[in-house]
């Protein structure tokens, strides 16, 4: 009994950190139409500042953070973004492939295979015990920091004209600049943004997923794939929907992982075909719905011809 | 208000719009018509800046506008009625309308502004709150039409507004074009209505294949042979 | 006329691979830039077979390489000499133990399999479009992977298959590749591809044409496979060694983002693309290790180690930011003067 | 004259295709700076008969492993030596071994760099590891050794090489006496040890068996004490270094078996002097596990071959020798392979404990019997 | 009723597409309630109605763009309510899009040429045919164009060539001629009349120009928040009080027959 909870509180963590995460990609993904692949090196730059300052006060380190992250956002969106801007959405998700991949040659060339350690608040890392149950400190704080990031963009992309007008770049740049809409610069802002969730993503992942203590080239860059994988089942055109399928994805890992044997054989009887099972899963529920398994009713309508 | 002198502006190679000049005076409306291909949204598309001339120069108001951006256009006072509607279907009605507000200087008065296009169009007011891609054709043209008005500008251009209307829309979508040139509206409308357009503009401009070729008055309208050589060329 | 001038178009492609592969062959290459050409003739393959559905049908696909990876684990697995097989995979069914087969029989074997894995696959897939359907053949790709990594009955499991012989010589690699952007080129000027290309500008006005979608997706999606299992039995025999991790995200991400460079909207941009992107490669690698006189001399040193990983990715996003359609800009190969001439008699009539 | 001279005393040129910027190179790099110091050594001593030993050396960064072993060919290479894992090294290997040369690995951990996996040419590849199942009996019998009895098994599916030490483990120890009391599985990098952490954080055992290196370390070490378990855990080689412990809370009671300490407190001046030397050319950096160690080995063994094949550097002969040899002394210890395993048994290992931070020798282990799975 | 255009053979019910009391709600909104519609070959309807009148969706749900809630619709006797759109298409049943659809990266020709392809015609074949759309729409002009460049204009004319090219049955048109210049109309009126004359297509018409419909209509059916609001000849429907008050205005009741110099 203890164990299925435990279980299923280590799924609910794990869904929580891959939330935060899909709300930065599926802002990302909102504000640019553009799936950003390149999202996770983005976070892993921010994890590098914060391992190579680990011997500097805390808050300092996390400055630094944040710096790096915003920088590399910028130049991102000033040198690669914004000329691609009216490219295909393939050549922009390749292209952010392609960005990805030069992100982790050079800190791999710069910084070497082996990871580093990052440490930040070793506090939240340990756990407090409730009936036999472990629950992280980093676990509750994610879940907090998820929902406020979430609720704040939602009021800034709802609520406010400088949300509508980020909309509208980035459903039509064209059109929306011919209405006034300073397209570029709201993009601008939109992708500052999104940098700031990958900022505190980089935080708060060395804690949240054990395995990522380590800061290593490829720094949540798996996490980046599934998390892009649970956006697009979830629904990738609303930031709620988004958010549940970055959710879903990990708690679906969590309870998987938690209750496949450790050995067996075929099929999936064993956590060694972990992978096949979350994937067969993600393929079905796309084939039943495509829309994404959180968008309420079928939005086919919105294809009128 | 607006003058347009010696455009001209090249898709690749080939010149869509040569040598053109043309002048709107602040309060009037002027007309643009001619054949498909004429060049007519081009040169619209040329004012707001979303197009590059090769050659030519716009004035807004005396001062050179060419060059800058469609954002900064509107700004100045520049709004459009583009072709084909580019509505924004995945935004509601309201939102849509609300982006038309992104030129003003001032957002005084937004909300009056508002409640004008809802009363012109009830049907955009009846479905404010729906996604705008479920509107019908002649509802979204209404909505487009309401996005650039609500932005008051001075100078509205129109690529014809009249597209997918029914007939008693067209009335009330003209009727408006009237009241606001009294505002002191500047109004320059591309049509293929040719006969109501001659009509209501204090001049028109008969455009064919990048260039102008002649100018008609209000007078014209009845005239049916000057109709046919507007199109056709003088034979 | 037009018909004439059309098929024109292969010449291109077909040209740039027979004189990579005589190249190749000649005795100014070295054996190890031999390998490289037979690389880059062999990532031509995959990258047209690639073509053949994402550069037709618009869709895109992360799947492809499963395919690819199928052909290669056919035609890897049976041509292991049946006496070595006991000792390097003892765990394999025993059918699959027992028999080995010839070089051309694996590759055919290997296009079956691909051609059937991606027509099985795309019965349901193809009904998907746009994001859920990349995902949706990522997840294949996942499943595809984590399988051939694992199961020790279908193959090496996590180990690397070794002893594969290595029949993918110059004449091969060349004969494949050029075989592969036939059967894309032909399949492409078809009646079925020319549907598929319209489906892929716009879905509403092609169903009102009375286009099927679905069916069109999925023959290109098989075709697709077919082609790709066969150049991944021309990769398997090329490596001589195989190991599932070869054929995964590396790969996928490296022959999209080669069809990508070139064009995703032409044959000739997959094909340029490809050699594009391998010959940077090759050039790198040897300029790291001290092969090219030029490079020693200009920095007086080899370049540096990793300069390699950095450089490639660095010139791929280069040129996706600078001509988002990529090197050929999405045209076929036009011979150059012809195309001169043809376009400024276009525009004088225009 | 001259030119007879030079062609006579041609050098001996190791081909390295090996990996100095990806994965591997954390391992490849101070391995291959450990064979060329070596060299050097050999050379200043007026290399073998008069031959001196050069290392070619070609980065394949794990894409290219075959085009380095052709261009490394071209450049006259009679030996290769290849990257320190066998599934990356493989396409090399068989490069070399197809054209007869003697191949070599200064640190590929398992059995199969040999016949077992490359056939019949195999017989010309070697490595100087020591083999998984000398390992894991290793692991087991210190293990059994210290009383522990009931051990829990936490076994990495990313590499052939960690599962094999984890049902090798499992075979030696259960042989021994000892009882499996918990198996759990995880894989590196997929974001599933939180799960193996939880469920292994409750059970009374006297030892956790975990063989893995990488990311799946400190959340697991530190996990586990900051869950209040601090049961014995003992880690393979891969478990090396200290790049991965985690401040808080710190390692502790975390034991593993090496070819050498790399903390400067081996028995063997040798290895403290090799750790040194190549800490210096790795621009003052430690290397980041023992692992390079074997790469003295190589050389020690290669010259040994090379003498007793007199001078010959054909990869049959050599490799004839190399079989032949049993308990050969090399820098990190005695060296033995068979026809059959061209991995090393026989070497004596370095138990190593790791308390608060703090990693020490412990004590010399070697292997009684080989572990075996069936 | 008169059908005066249609002869008598070709009236019988098997010659017909036919829309049977089919309603389609929206969330709420009653886009069609209950229409029923006959379209018989070598006629041309028209379909009219003020905005939002129903009028793009009776023609979605007839093509198999949209499926009814309910009602039916039949081709020639078969019932074919839950066909998908290519079968229909390949039924002989063809549409225009009101908001142009192309294939923007093919040439003009091209985009003839391959909804012949679609159809099952053979590339020669499907040559001939585009030649020849072109022609009679007039944009041969344009053919080797790519079709993003077209003008507006010169894109509805390519809708219908499109729309033609499958050598349709039955041919369904959502303001085709939106977009063309006034001086245009009778080349389209004459284009109609081909099509329904000498291909012997049924055309469905949807427009507000009041001058074309009335002029190139046989009969004309008005549409009005979903419902038929009247029936009937032009000159029936011109009369209808209901109808200009719904939908024709002041404005065009007068004038609408003042159209273009023909
Ligand atoms: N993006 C483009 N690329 C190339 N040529 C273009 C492009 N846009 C328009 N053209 C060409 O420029 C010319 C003028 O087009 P424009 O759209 O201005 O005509 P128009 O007068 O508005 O016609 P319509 O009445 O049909 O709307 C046409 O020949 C058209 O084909
Ligand atoms: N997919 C949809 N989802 C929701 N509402 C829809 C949808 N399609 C149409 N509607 C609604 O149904 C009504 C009829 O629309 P339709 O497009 O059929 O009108 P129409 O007669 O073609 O008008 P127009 O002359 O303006 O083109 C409108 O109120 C429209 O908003
Ligand atoms: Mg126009
Ligand atoms: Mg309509």
């Amino acid at each position: 009994m203890t164990d299925d909870v435990q279980t299923l509180v280590d799924a609910v963590a794990l869904g929580s950190i891959y939330a935060l995460m899909a709300v930065g990609i599926g802002l990302v993904f909102g504000v640019l139409r553009l799936v950003n692949f390149a999202y996770g090196q983005l976070i892993m730059a921010g994890a590098y500042a914060l391992a190579l300052t680990n011997d500097q006060p805390v808050l300092l380190s996390i400055a630094l953070c944040f710096a790096v992250v915003l920088a590399l956002s910028l130049a991102l969106e000033l040198a690669a973004f914004r000329p691609l801007r009216r490219a295909s959405p393939t050549t922009m998700l390749v292209a952010t492939f392609a960005i990805s991949y030069l992100l982790q040659s050079i800190a791999l060339v710069k910084f070497g295979a082996i990871g580093k350690i990052v440490v930040v608040v070793p506090k939240l890392s340990e756990p407090v015990t409730i009936g036999g149950v472990h629950i992280r400190w980093i676990t509750i704080m994610t879940i907090i920091v998820a929902v406020l990031v979430f609720a704040a963009l939602m009021v800034l992309l709802t609520k406010t004209t400088i949300g509508l007008h980020m909309r509208a770049a980035s459903i039509d740049p064209a059109t929306a600049r011919l209405l006034g809409v300073r397209a570029n610069a709201v993009i601008t802002a939109a992708v500052l943004v999104s940098g700031v969730i990958a900022a505190i993503v980089a935080v708060i992942l060395p804690m949240a997923v054990p395995e990522r203590l380590l800061v290593g080239p490829d720094f949540a860059l798996r996490e980046t794939i599934i998390v892009l994988v649970g956006v697009v089942v979830g629904g990738i055109d609303r930031l709620l929907s988004a958010t549940l399928g970055g959710f879903t994805m990990g708690v679906a890992v969590g309870l998987l992982s938690g209750y496949l044997p450790s050995s067996g054989a075929w099929p999936f009887t064993s956590s060694v075909y972990l992978d096949s099972a979350v994937f067969m899963l993600v393929i079905i529920v796309l084939l039943i719905r495509p829309e994404g398994l959180f968008v309420r009713g079928r939005h086919a309508a919105l294809e009128r011809v | 208000m607006l003058e347009v002198s010696g455009l001209e502006v090249r898709y690749g190679t080939v010149p869509a719009v040569r040598d053109l000049d043309l002048s709107v005076g602040r309060g009037e409306i002027v007309g643009l018509i001619g054949p498909n291909g004429a060049g007519k949204s081009t040169t619209l598309h040329a004012i707001m800046g979303a197009v590059r001339p090769s050659a030519g120069d716009i004035r807004l108001a005396g001062s050179s506008i060419r060059g800058r951006a469609p954002e900064q256009v509107v700004r100045a006072g520049v709004a459009l009625v583009p072709e084909g509607r580019r509505i924004f279907t995945e935004l509601t009605v309201e939102e849509n309308l609300r982006l038309g507000l992104a030129g003003r200087r001032s957002k005084d008065g937004s909300a009056e502004a508002l409640e004008r296009v809802y009363e012109l169009f009830p049907v955009v007011h009846e479905s404010r709150s729906r996604h705008a891609g479920l509107l019908s054709g002649g509802q979204q043209q209404q909505l487009a039409i309401g996005r650039a008005l609500v932005g008051e500008p001075d100078v509205l251009l129109l690529d014809e507004p009249s597209l997918g209307l029914a007939p008693t829309v067209v009335d009330t979508v003209f009727g408006a074009l009237l009241a606001i040139r009294a505002q002191g509206v500047t109004i320059l409308l591309v049509e293929q209505r040719a006969q109501r357009t001659v009509a209501l503009a204090d001049r028109t401009y008969v455009m064919s294949n990048g260039e102008l070729r002649m100018t008609l008055g209000p007078g014209d309208a009845g005239d049916s042979r000057r109709m046919v050589e507007a199109y056709f060329g003088s034979s | 006329m037009t018909d004439r001038r059309g098929s024109l178009e292969l010449i291109g492609p077909v040209l740039a691979l027979a004189l990579a592969g005589i190249v190749g062959s000649t005795g100014f290459v070295d054996p190890a830039l031999e390998n490289e050409f037979k690389g880059a003739l062999v990532s031509v393959a995959i990258v047209v077979a690639l073509y053949v559905f994402v550069g037709n049908s618009g869709v895109v696909s992360f799947g492809h390489v499963s395919f690819v990876a199928v052909g290669a684990f056919a035609a890897g697995v049976m041509t292991v000499p049946v006496a070595l097989k006991p000792t390097i995979t003892p765990g394999l069914f025993a059918f699959l133990g027992e028999h080995s087969v010839g070089n051309l029989a694996s590759l055919a074997l290997a296009a079956v399999l691909g051609g059937l894995f991606a027509l099985v696959v795309g019965i349901p897939l193809m009904r998907l479009s746009g994001l859920a359907a990349g995902i949706a053949t990522f997840a294949v790709l996942g499943v595809t992977y984590n399988i051939l990594n694992n199961w020790e009955k279908i193959g090496p499991g996590p180990l690397t298959l070794t002893t594969i012989p290595e029949t993918t010589g110059l004449l091969q690699a060349t004969i494949g590749a050029i075989a592969v952007v036939a059967v894309a080129f032909a399949y492409q000027r078809s009646r079925y591809g020319r549907k598929l290309r319209a489906s892929r500008e716009d879905p509403a006005a092609a169903r009102a044409a009375g286009i099927d979608i679905h069916r069109e997706r999925l023959w290109a999606f098989a075709l697709s496979g077919a082609l790709s299992g066969l150049a991944g039995g021309l990769l398997v025999h090329l490596a001589g060694t195989l190991q599932a991790r070869d054929v995964y995200l590396d790969l996928t991400f490296l022959t999209l983002a080669m069809l990508v460079v070139g064009g995703v909207g032409s044959l000739w941009g997959a094909v340029v693309g490809a050699l594009a992107v391998s010959a940077l490669d090759s050039f790198l690698l040897r300029a790291e290790s001290g092969e090219v006189g030029f490079v020693d001399d200009l920095l007086g040193k080899p370049l540096w180690g990793g300069s390699r990983l950095v450089g490639v990715a660095l010139f791929m996003a280069v040129v996706l930011v600078f001509l988002p359609q990529g090197l050929t800009r999405g045209r076929e190969f036009h011979l150059p003067r012809l195309g001169r001439r043809r376009a400024v008699a276009q525009e004088s009539s225009a | 004259g001259a030119i007879s001279r030079s062609e006579a005393k041609k050098p001996i040129i190791i081909g390295a295709a090996m990996d100095l910027t990806a994965n591997m190179a954390p391992y490849d790099t101070p391995a291959l700076y450990a064979v060329q110091l070596a060299a050097t050594k050999i050379n200043a001593q007026g290399g073998i008969g008069g031959r001196r030993l050069q290392v070619n050396v070609c980065n394949h960064q794990l894409k290219n492993q075959k085009t380095c072993a052709l261009q490394l060919i071209q450049q006259g290479a009679v030996i290769g030596m290849v990257t320190c894992d066998v599934e990356f090294a493989a396409p090399a290997v068989q490069e070399f071994i197809n054209r007869g040369m003697l191949t070599l690995a200064p640190c590929i951990g398992t059995d199969q760099m040999g016949p077992k996996r490359f056939g019949p040419q195999g017989r010309l590849a070697f490595t100087f590891g020591n083999i998984a199942q000398d390992e894991a009996a290793a692991m087991a019998e210190y293990a059994y050794g210290r009383g522990w009895r009931r051990a829990v098994i936490v076994k990495d599916n990313l590499l052939a090489y960690f599962q094999n030490v984890a049902d090798l483990f499992k075979a030696r120890f259960t042989e021994l006496g000892g009882t499996i009391v918990q198996e759990e599985g995880f894989s590196s990098f997929s974001n599933t040890i939180q799960n193996a952490i939880s469920k292994v954080a409750p059970t009374r055992a006297d030892v956790i068996a975990f063989p893995t290196a990488f990311d799946g370390l400190a959340p697991f070490v530190g996990g586990l004490r900051a869950l209040g378990n601090d049961t014995p855990i003992i880690n393979s080689w891969g478990g090396d270094g200290n790049y991965w412990w985690p401040q808080n809370p710190p390692v502790r009671n975390y034991y593993y078996v090496t070819y050498g300490s790399i903390y400067g407190d081996d028995p063997k001046s040798a290895v403290n002097r090799l750790v040194r030397e190549v800490t210096a050319i790795n621009k003052g950096e430690t290397p980041a596990t023992g692992s390079f160690i074997p790469g003295a080995d190589l050389v020690d063994a290669l010259v040994a071959a090379i003498k007793g094949a007199k001078g010959s550097t054909r990869g049959k002969v050599l490799a004839a020798q190399l079989e032949k040899f049993k308990g050969f002394q090399a820098t990190s210890g005695k060296i033995t392979y068979s026809k059959t395993v061209h991995g090393v048994t026989g070497r004596a290992y370095r138990v190593m404990v790791v308390n608060n931070n703090q990693a020490k020798f412990l004590r010399f282990w070697k292997t009684k019997k080989l572990a075996s799975t069936g | 009723m008169t059908q005066a255009a249609t002869p008598e053979h070709e009236r019988w019910p098997g010659a017909s597409l036919r829309a049977t009391a089919v309603s389609r709600s929206f969330e709420g909104i009653r886009a069609l309630d209950g229409v029923t519609l006959e379209l018989h070959r070598r006629e041309v309807v028209g379909l009219i109605g003020p905005n939002g009148a129903g009028k793009t969706t009776l023609v979605n749900v007839m093509t198999g763009f949209d499926r009814p809630t309910a009602g039916s619709v039949e081709l020639e006797g078969r019932e074919i309510t839950s066909w998908t759109p290519h079968r229909r298409g390949r039924a002989g049943l063809a549409r225009t899009f009101q908001h142009s659809h192309s294939f923007g990266s093919l040439s003009v020709r091209e985009n003839v040429e391959v909804a012949a392809l679609g159809v099952g015609a053979r590339p020669r074949e499907a040559r001939r045919r585009a030649t020849e759309l072109l022609d009679l729409l007039g944009i041969e002009r344009k053919a080797d164009a790519r079709a993003t460049t077209l003008a507006h204009g010169d894109e509805r004319k390519l809708e219908v060539a499109r729309a033609l090219a499958i050598e349709p049955r039955f041919v369904l048109m959502d303001e085709p001629a939106a977009g063309l210049p006034e001086g245009e109309i009778p080349d389209f009126v004459r284009v109609l009349r081909t099509v329904r004359d000498e291909q012997g297509a049924g055309v469905l018409l949807i427009d507000h120009n009041m001058a074309l419909v009335m002029q190139v209509c046989d009969r004309i059916h008005v549409l009005d928040q979903g419902r038929t609001l009247a029936e009937g000849s032009p000159d029936a429907v011109r009369g209808n009080l209901d109808v200009t008050a719904a939908y024709l205005g002041e404005s065009a009741a007068n004038g609408s027959t003042a159209s273009a110099p023909s």
